[in-house]
């Protein structure tokens, strides 16, 4: 105990499971650990997200696309050893996008299709060749995980292979102990950055719910977390003040209607611009937020739902213009409704279409994604309100997702990418050729401008432009109300102040402070620790 | 020996059909799981890679018939998949892992609840109509109509996390590595009185109650009044002429007993978050992970067929009339 | 003697009593056992526990099928009242009465239910006839009050009283042949004859054919014309009554009727002079006598068949070696 | 009707129907009991008990007690009507085999006990995950398709019993049909085992459609006391210390088991008269009592007597 | 009768059933004793309370049966009055017991070995081994090969399990047994066999025996000294040819004519009219006088009490109030016309 008490152990709740497997392969999406990115495998680039996509260079030390944006080069860092003592070389960048080639399986960003090729120019260049133009790619480009060369061609299975004793280039690859219920993982000898490590071990308590986290918590046994806790302030700080969090807003979710409704009702209905924006009225942001969101998220009345995350990108004509309608208004709602012709014809006690169909939908959200169907019950209570037949349902995911893609719904709510920009935001939420590839499309309405305007956002690398793109995006979308815009998410983050210091908080704003392992930020967090 | 003999074939007849249920339960319902596992990312994925992930988690394609067979012979192999959720863990192992927790968990509070239900419901007959009868009796038959849930929640909420007398989570401390210590054993059973209690509990009344009725009636047979006219000591007569004979019928409940509460466990193992069978079934529920439930669905079928054979030795060791051909 | 309205003709049954895997092992409960029912005459079948007696009764009734030998009803044999019309037919005529007063009522019903079903079943009545009809019948019973025994429950009577609910019903149907399986062994002895007399009243004035199955001799011979002793399955003498227990010709029936208690001895007057043997599991397979390991007068050829049936005179048949 | 008399002269039944039935008007009547909509918020969240919301509100800002009412709908219509189910279906195989035996029998009792030893909870967990947002309604469906067996294989026994009565045997020399025998003649003798196990299956019904909930198989949108607590774990109410929510459902649900637990224990002792501790008892220990105490002052002044020196 | 000799020494005998429709004395004001040696029996009808009696002998009743008076002395000490432990080691050592029906007696979860040893050696102080040894020694006094005593109770048929009991009852060489319908589950062979068992081996031992049974000729065969118990109380009792010739109690005579005969020429017998008596019931005056053909007012009112008519001869009937002449056959037949 005394021994490890004289080194420095950060205790942290990076996935939440029932039992450790040893498995560190960085290629499986399921059962790897979550500390094996970036605290092993040390990523090339870093891309703070909080500030505007800035680069922290790890591994390599610069990166830019060729004139033509074909090309994307990346100058590999000298002096770099694996954990084993082998050097660290270009080739071993190569090899690791070698790897994804190989098998599909391996490719858990969905690369293989984009690269044309991968080349070493000189002695440390990876130049990466793409099919298409894409801006945005280094994002993606930088999550996959370069291995040592000499260690994985040995593999046979990398599918398969548990990797249970990791060589990587990153701040802790050695695998103090394991057992199914903890373990620990401390410094590489041979980390290249050891001078701004001054952590000695990871260590990694098993927990599966959120209910066993605040109980650790509480006791003082965590140091980062980044888990739902209800009501923190008095749960958590006030029961153990050296506990802080911190927020910060992250992707929108939205109400959405399907405009290709298999009802013919609702279909008329939901194809009327008042009828969504009458919708848009009678939901309680506030109430979402105070209540299925703890308070934590914040109200999403951009027009375009763009979310407080990307505020800096905000076209304010579209709020002067739609923001009345995307705030809560139960009377407005009414009489929009009323002045467009709706009635309860058929003295069901519920309204009718203006040509005299039945309104009746349901509202649907994954089973068990229980905040979420909070939201929902309060967006319903509101359609109630005013006098439309809705409720929730809350069919499996598997199912939710083939409903919406194959447009066979009427209304669903549902989250959205975030990202450094808001590029994928509407991209995968609004171009039309996403709509059948998955849910966040669902709303099934096409506009071939509004895909050429998102279309155009990769194909300049110049910023005062893809400002002016995105403030048009917005504009389309908030004029047509596509979606119903309810609030912003949060990236959930608590730290314990007691053991370390140098933590990221509101005061300290330095990147997103998520402990989870899909935030390559983390890296620079860990990084920025001391123990006290 | 054809009792025996009877049984075991009755038992591959329950283990055949829970074969063929599991493997229909899954092909008959909406989805794939590869799809769930992948979750919100499917976007990003393309068809060929869905395809291969699909090969790698053994999903064979194919008539049905032929999936049945591949399936029946890899599981008489022992083979009962991979893991989606913990790939490229098997089934087995992940089962493995958990089976000796619920052994343990179920084994313990059952055996606990039959010994002192037991106990209970001979005192109970014997001193009919009294107290300790009009006390115990009604409330143990109310214990057990409360669900495990209720109890589980309370004893987590009252020992667990407001008095924190006993560890409310996990199978023993985190720090501890296991070993054969007393150090560790003792942590084992600290982590383990709350589900056990929980389990037992429940299960009390399931014993006392079937005791206390099978004695009152039988304090009317013949050789009972004989063993007390043979001056023997009361607690002689309590119990090998009252209680051998009272438990018989308790044994077949034994055995019964032990079904709910491998499910009822279940509840238990989820509340305290005990690595037992029952938390990897509800988490693999969660992440719809079909292999895993399925060898889970089975395994457990094992696991009662294996405490239905134990039941059926036992009562074979106390019951005389049927190891010499009688009929009982 | 005018012909028998039931004659059972070598009559075999056997009962399946185990069964592991494919291999089923089974005993012979009845083997070559003939009998005839007269209308207005008594049949007593006694022997021991598990000598078959009840299985007679029960071929008989139908509720079982031998296995070989035929039962004719008036010269028809019984398996040809197939069909429920053809069953019904027979049923109103061949009628049991059961050993257990307290097992043969069914506790959830009236009295009234038990003896108006079967009128009703039979067709006997139409219904507005029926409450006079059931009373009528209770009252030849002699269950008075008849209107207020019928809104009874059997747990209400005396055992006595429910025999005679039992006797009832057979009246009810108007059976012609009535088997009584043990009427009285669960009764008191005071009760006993009560139900005697009735079933011998109903025998003379309703001209019935009974069997009478018993342990108790002594009343066997009270009632019943005629006798037939059982064991392990098969009828091993039978005849006139009289002639049978005062001049027992069989082994066994001579050591069934001097153990009848008789209080003009005294028990130490002398022991039972036969040595004591198991009694036989009888099976398909057996062969020989099912007495001869407890003769006596046992010989070779007992053990190897059974003996044939033989007349002593026109009214007394004797299955034993000793008589041939 | 006997059968009811007697229920209601036990003790221990009428309490336990009176718990039940407590239970069974508040739902039924509950907009009688509470103003609120069970699906409404109505306040701010989380709310202890107060005079306007007596068992307080949930985080969604419901009143707790309004859910109680209401939710009490749904779970005892689901455990009353997978309990029928339950019974319906016991009947229907336990009588079945019990009454013809042979053959069918075999078949029968090998599905039932096969139906045993396939673990319930699992397996309906599973039902429900891959049927997906069970409605309480197919909750009863599941639950009662997969729980008969138990209660089938006890009336299958008592019908074994009763079908050796010689009153069934009576019947069939009678010539009455397999249906009549049946339904007529056995089944009113089985009204007291099928009695308790209908009221085992209601509770059993109860309790596991509670625990499904819980773990999060049902309809969050439904309201029954499985889904308020569910709701409740998901609020991690009992961190929060909002402890109303949590007891309000745990007890209803204890409440109406007890009460049906009660109600069995009586049943048991009307179809079994052996296990009723009658009044007699009573008089009988204290008539012993009072014996033993003449006794023994007999003794001591006998050895009194005995002490005095002549 | 001299006090003195007698063995067994009931008197006044009363025990109640308290049951929730209210007490019934199902034994009422029962005396009688038994010498040693004796054989005395104990018949009636069912539900008169015979096994009530023999129950009270070693105090084995259970709720709701309650002793409410009377004494049971056994060698000059009352039972009735003994501790638990002085009872304890007066069963079976002092009076064993046969009940009802050997098939139940026996407890069928125990090698009859354990069944024999436990009693040995609760009353003795005596190892495993010598128990073992003298339960063989009993085995083959009721012929019974030795080497089965390591079987279960049901490996053995119905008589032999009844010899078993007797083995068993014999263990302590008791100076009474109790025989509580020894034979009535049994076939007459077998029950022939078995009675005349007990005789040898009371000759043998010396023991006394209560028999109850509700075989009349059986009882005769069998005892020296039969009561005859009608609804709770005894009727008649005298030795047991008087018993059989000249019955002094209707209710005697009436049980007599029950059994037909096996000999000479068959007649109608008429058994005894009426119903048992039920206890919740009980008449003023006589019990009897329901089913008695020879009730006259008296009986309606006075209740009826033991006297001894004849020599060693009791009755309890108004009848012999005056004359003694035992009942005939001729005087029924007249009553009956009247
Ligand atoms: N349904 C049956 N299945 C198997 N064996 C049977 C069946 N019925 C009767 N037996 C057997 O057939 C034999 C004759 O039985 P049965 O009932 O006819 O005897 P019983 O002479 O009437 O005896 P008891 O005097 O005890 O009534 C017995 O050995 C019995 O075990
Ligand atoms: N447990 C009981 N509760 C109430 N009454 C009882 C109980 N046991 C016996 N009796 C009554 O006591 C009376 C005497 O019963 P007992 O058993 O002594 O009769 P018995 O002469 O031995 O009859 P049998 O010949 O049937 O054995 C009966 O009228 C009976 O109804
Ligand atoms: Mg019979
Ligand atoms: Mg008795």
């Amino acid at each position: 105990d005394s021994l490890a008490a004289e080194r420095s152990e950060l205790t942290l709740v990076a996935e939440q499971r029932t039992a450790w497997d040893r498995n560190f392969n960085p290629y499986l999406t399921a059962n790897k650990r979550a500390t094996t990115f970036q605290f092993i495998y040390e990523p090339l680039v870093v891309f703070n997200a909080l500030k505007g996509n800035q680069a922290h260079y790890r591994l390599a030390t610069a990166h830019e696309f060729s004139d033509d944006l074909k090309t994307i080069r990346f100058t590999i860092r000298d002096g770099v050893k694996w954990s084993d003592g082998e050097q660290f070389s270009a080739k071993d960048v190569l090899y690791s996008f070698e790897q994804i080639k190989k098998d599909p399986v391996l490719d858990t960003q969905a690369l293989a299709d984009r690269i044309e090729s991968v080349s070493i120019e000189g002695e440390n260049v990876v130049a990466i060749k793409l099919k298409n133009v894409d801006t945005t790619i280094a994002n993606k480009i930088v999550r996959v995980p370069i291995v040592p060369q000499h260690i994985w061609s040995q593999i046979d299975s990398p599918t398969t292979f548990k990797n249970e004793t990791p060589v990587g280039t990153g701040p802790f690859t050695e695998i103090d102990s394991f057992t199914a219920q903890l373990y620990v993982q401390c410094a590489n000898p041979h980390y290249y950055d050891a001078e701004n490590l001054d952590i000695d071990c990871l260590k990694m308590p098993q927990i599966a719910t959120n209910d066993q986290l605040l109980a650790a918590a509480i006791k003082g046994e965590l140091d980062w977390t980044s888990s739902f806790i209800p009501d923190i302030d008095r749960v958590l700080i006030s029961a153990n003040p050296s506990y802080n969090y911190w927020y910060p807003a992250a992707g929108s979710a939205s109400f959405l209607v399907n405009f290709k409704s298999p009802n013919p009702g609702n279909r008329e209905a939901f194809n009327d611009i008042n009828f969504r924006r009458a919708f848009s009225m009678t939901v309680d942001r506030q109430a979402v937020v105070d209540i299925a969101g703890y308070g934590y998220w914040s109200t999403n009345q951009y027009a375009s739902g763009l979310g407080e995350q990307f505020a800096s990108w905000n076209n304010p004509q579209v709020d002067a213009e739609f923001g009345q309608y995307n705030r809560y208004d139960l009377e407005g709602a009414k009489q929009l409704l009323s002045d467009a012709g709706y009635k309860d014809t058929d003295g069901d006690g519920f309204l009718n279409t203006p040509s005299g169909a039945e309104i009746s939908f349901k509202v649907i959200v994954p089973n068990g994604w229980s905040d979420f169907v909070s939201t929902a019950q309060i967006g319903v209570e509101g359609l109630q309100e005013l006098g439309v037949d809705a409720s929730v349902s809350t069919p499996e995911f598997v199912t939710l997702t083939e409903n919406m893609k194959s447009a066979d719904f009427d209304a669903a709510f549902t989250n959205y990418f975030g990202g450094a920009t808001p590029y994928r935001y509407f991209q995968t939420g609004f171009h039309s050729s996403m709509a059948d590839k998955d849910r966040f499309g669902a709303h099934h309405y096409a506009d071939p401008e509004l895909d050429s305007l998102i279309d155009s956002f990769t194909k300049t690398a110049d910023s005062a432009e893809q400002v002016k793109i995105m403030q048009d995006i917005q504009y389309r979308i908030g004029a047509n109300q596509t979606t119903i815009p309810t609030m912003s998410t949060v990236y959930l983050y608590q730290f314990n102040d007691k053991r370390f210091s140098g933590w990221f908080s509101e005061a300290n704003p330095q990147a997103v402070p998520v402990v989870w392992p899909d935030q390559p930020e983390r890296l620079l967090h860990v990084l920025a620790l001391k123990p006290r | 020996m054809g009792f025996i003999l009877r049984r075991l074939f009755f038992y591959l007849a329950a283990f055949m059909v829970a074969v063929v249920i599991n493997f229909m339960l899954p092909r008959l319902m909406p989805g794939d799981p590869v799809t769930a596992m992948l979750g919100g990312r499917g976007a990003m994925m393309t068809y060929d890679q869905i395809e291969a992930l699909r090969q790698t988690f053994g999903f064979v394609d194919g008539p049905l018939i032929q999936q049945f067979f591949s399936y029946v012979s890899s599981v008489f192999q022992g083979d009962l998949g991979t893991s989606v959720q913990s790939f490229p863990e098997t089934v087995s192992t992940i089962l493995g892992r958990a089976f000796g927790w619920t052994l343990f968990l179920t084994g313990a509070g059952t055996l606990l609840a039959f010994i002192v239900g037991s106990l209970l419901g001979i005192l109970a007959a014997w001193n009919r109509g009294g107290w300790f009868d009009s006390i115990v009796s009604p409330l143990s038959l109310i214990l057990q109509a409360t669900p495990q849930l209720v109890f589980g929640l309370l004893f987590m909420f009252v020992f667990g996390v407001t008095l924190q007398w006993l560890p409310s989570g996990y199978a023993f401390s985190p720090e501890l590595t296991p070993e054969f210590s007393w150090l560790f054993i003792s942590d084992v059973a600290a982590h383990a009185i709350l589900p056990v209690f929980t389990v037992f509990i429940v299960q009390l009344g399931g014993f006392l109650i079937p005791m206390r009725n099978n004695m009152i009636n039988l304090l009317n047979e013949d050789y009972i009044t004989m063993g007390k006219a043979k001056g023997l000591s009361q607690l002689r007569v309590m119990l090998n002429y009252g209680a051998r004979n009272a438990v018989l019928p308790s044994v077949t409940s034994l055995s019964m007993a032990l079904g709910m509460v491998i499910g009822g466990a279940m509840v238990v193992e989820v509340i305290f978050n005990y690595p037992g069978l029952g938390t990897v079934l509800y988490n693999a529920i969660l992440a719809r992970d079909y292999q895993l439930i399925q060898g889970q669905l089975l395994v457990m079928t094992l696991f009662m067929l294996f405490f239905n054979f134990m039941a059926d030795i036992l009562y074979l060791f106390l019951d005389p009339r049927l190891k010499h051909g009688g009929s009982a | 003697m005018q012909t028998a309205i039931i004659e059972a003709n070598n009559i075999v049954k056997d009962f399946e009593i185990s069964r592991q895997g494919l291999q089923r092992k089974s005993m012979r409960a009845l083997n070559d056992v003939s009998f005839k029912l007269h209308k207005g005459r008594a049949l007593a079948i006694v022997g021991e526990s598990g000598s078959g007696k009840s299985t007679v009764a029960k071929i008989v009734a139908k509720m079982h099928k031998a296995n070989a030998g035929q039962v004719l009803f008036n010269q028809r044999d019984i398996n040809e009242f197939k069909g429920r019309k053809a069953e019904l037919e027979y049923r109103s005529n061949v009628q049991m009465v059961f050993q257990d007063p307290f097992g043969s009522l069914n506790p959830v019903h009236t009295i009234f239910h038990h003896v108006a079903r079967p009128l009703l079943l039979h067709n006997k009545f139409s219904k507005h006839e029926l409450r006079d009809k059931v009373e009528f019948i209770l009252e030849q019973v002699g269950l008075n009050p008849a209107s207020e025994t019928a809104q009874k429950y059997p747990h209400q009577l005396s055992g006595g009283q429910r025999q005679r609910v039992n006797i009832a019903r057979n009246l009810a149907v108007g059976a012609q042949v009535m088997l009584a399986d043990e009427p009285t062994s669960m009764l008191d002895v005071s009760i006993r004859l009560g139900i005697l007399n009735l079933m011998e009243e109903m025998k003379s004035e309703q001209d019935l054919a009974m069997m009478y199955i018993t342990h108790d001799i002594a009343t066997a011979r009270y009632l019943a014309e005629d006798i037939g002793v059982m064991y392990v399955g098969h009828m091993l003498e039978w005849g006139d009554t009289d002639e049978v227990i005062h001049h027992p010709q069989h082994p066994y029936t001579q050591l069934l009727v001097s153990a009848v208690p008789n209080p003009e001895q005294s028990i130490h007057g002398g022991t039972l002079a036969e040595e004591r043997g198991e009694i036989p599991l009888w099976t398909p397979h057996s062969r020989g006598c099912p007495f001869a390991g407890r003769c006596k007068h046992v010989s070779e050829q007992c053990r190897q068949q059974l003996p044939p049936v033989v007349a002593l005179s026109e009214r007394h048949f004797v299955r034993c070696f000793l008589h041939s | 009707m006997n059968f009811l008399k007697l229920l209601l002269g036990n003790r221990k039944a009428s309490i336990g129907l009176v718990i039940v039935l407590f239970f069974v008007v508040l739902s039924v009547a509950a907009p009688l009991f509470s103003d609120y909509s069970p699906t409404k918020r109505v306040s701010r969240p989380h709310q202890s008990p107060s005079a306007e919301h007596i068992m307080g509100t949930t985080r969604m800002g419901r009143d707790v007690f309004a859910q109680l009412a209401y939710g009490g709908r749904t779970s005892l219509a689901v455990g009353f009507g997978a309990g029928a189910l339950v019974i319906v279906l016991a009947i229907g195989f336990g009588i079945t085999a019990g009454y013809f035996g042979g053959v069918v029998d075999e078949v029968l009792s090998s599905m039932m006990n096969i139906m045993l030893v396939i673990p319930q909870l699992p397996l309906l967990m599973v039902l429900a995950a891959f049927i997906g947002e069970a409605s309480p309604l197919v909750i009863a469906i599941i639950i009662g398709c997969t729980s008969w067996a138990w209660s089938a294989r006890v009336i299958r026994a008592q019908t074994m019993a009763i079908r050796e009565k010689e009153f069934v045997s009576a019947a069939q020399v009678l010539g009455e049909p397999a249906w009549r025998i049946i339904l007529v003649e056995i089944l009113p003798n089985l009204i007291s085992i099928i009695g308790a196990a209908f009221i085992g299956a209601v509770i059993y019904s109860i309790m596991l459609e509670a625990t499904l909930e819980f773990l999060g198989l049902g309809d969050p949108t439904a309201v029954t006391w499985g889904i308020m607590l569910y709701n409740m774990s998901n609020t991690s109410a009992i961190l929060i210390g909002a402890w109303w929510e949590v007891i309000a459902p745990c007890i209803a649900i204890a409440m109406v088991g007890a009460g049906l637990a009660l109600m069995n224990f009586a049943v048991d002792e009307i179809a079994n008269p052996a296990l009723r501790s009658h009044t007699g008892l009573k008089r009988w220990k204290l008539k012993q009592a009072q014996r033993k105490k003449i006794l023994e002052a007999g003794k001591q002044s006998l050895a009194k007597q005995q002490q005095v020196p002549l | 009768m001299s006090q003195q000799s007698a063995l067994l020494q009931v008197n006044n005998l009363c025990v109640d059933y308290i049951t929730d429709a209210g007490d019934v004395r199902a034994v009422s004001d029962v005396s009688f004793e038994i010498a040693p040696g004796e054989v005395f029996g104990l018949a009636g009808e069912s539900g008169c309370g015979k096994s009530t009696v023999a129950f009270s002998i070693s105090r084995l009743h259970k709720p709701p049966a309650f002793i409410s008076e009377g004494e049971v002395l056994f060698d000059g000490k009352d039972v009735l009055a003994f501790s638990d432990q002085e009872l304890q080691a007066f069963r079976w050592a002092q009076c064993s017991m046969v009940f009802q029906s050997a098939m139940n007696s026996l407890n069928p979860v125990l090698r009859v070995e354990e069944q024999f040893c436990d009693v040995l050696m609760a009353h003795e102080d005596i190892s495993r081994a010598q128990a073992i040894s003298r339960a063989k020694e009993l085995l083959n006094i009721v012929d019974i090969h030795p080497d089965r005593l390591r079987d279960y109770p049901h490996q053995f048929s119905g008589g032999m399990r009844q010899r078993l009991v007797i083995a068993i009852t014999l263990a302590l060489k008791p100076k009474l047994i109790v025989m509580d319908e020894p034979t009535t589950a049994l076939d007459v062979v077998v029950q022939r066999e078995i009675l005349q068992k007990i005789y040898q081996l009371k000759e043998q031992f010396g023991f006394s025996i209560l028999f109850i049974t509700h075989d009349l000729s059986l009882m005769v065969e069998f005892c020296d000294r039969i009561g005859i118990m009608y609804a709770g109380e005894l009727v008649e009792v005298a030795p047991a040819k008087s018993i059989f010739k000249q019955p002094l109690h209707p209710y005697t005579y009436g049980l007599g004519q029950s059994f037909p005969p096996m000999l000479g020429p068959k007649k109608r017998l008429e058994g005894i009219p009426g119903h048992p008596l039920n206890l919740l019931e009980v008449p003023e005056g006589c019990r009897f006088q329901s089913r008695c053909e020879f009730k006259h007012a008296r009986c309606e009112r006075v209740a009826t009490s033991l006297k001894e008519l004849q020599h060693q001869h009791w009755a309890a009937c108004h009848r012999h109030d005056s004359a003694l002449a035992p009942i005939t056959a001729e005087e029924v037949s007249l009553c009956k016309q009247q």
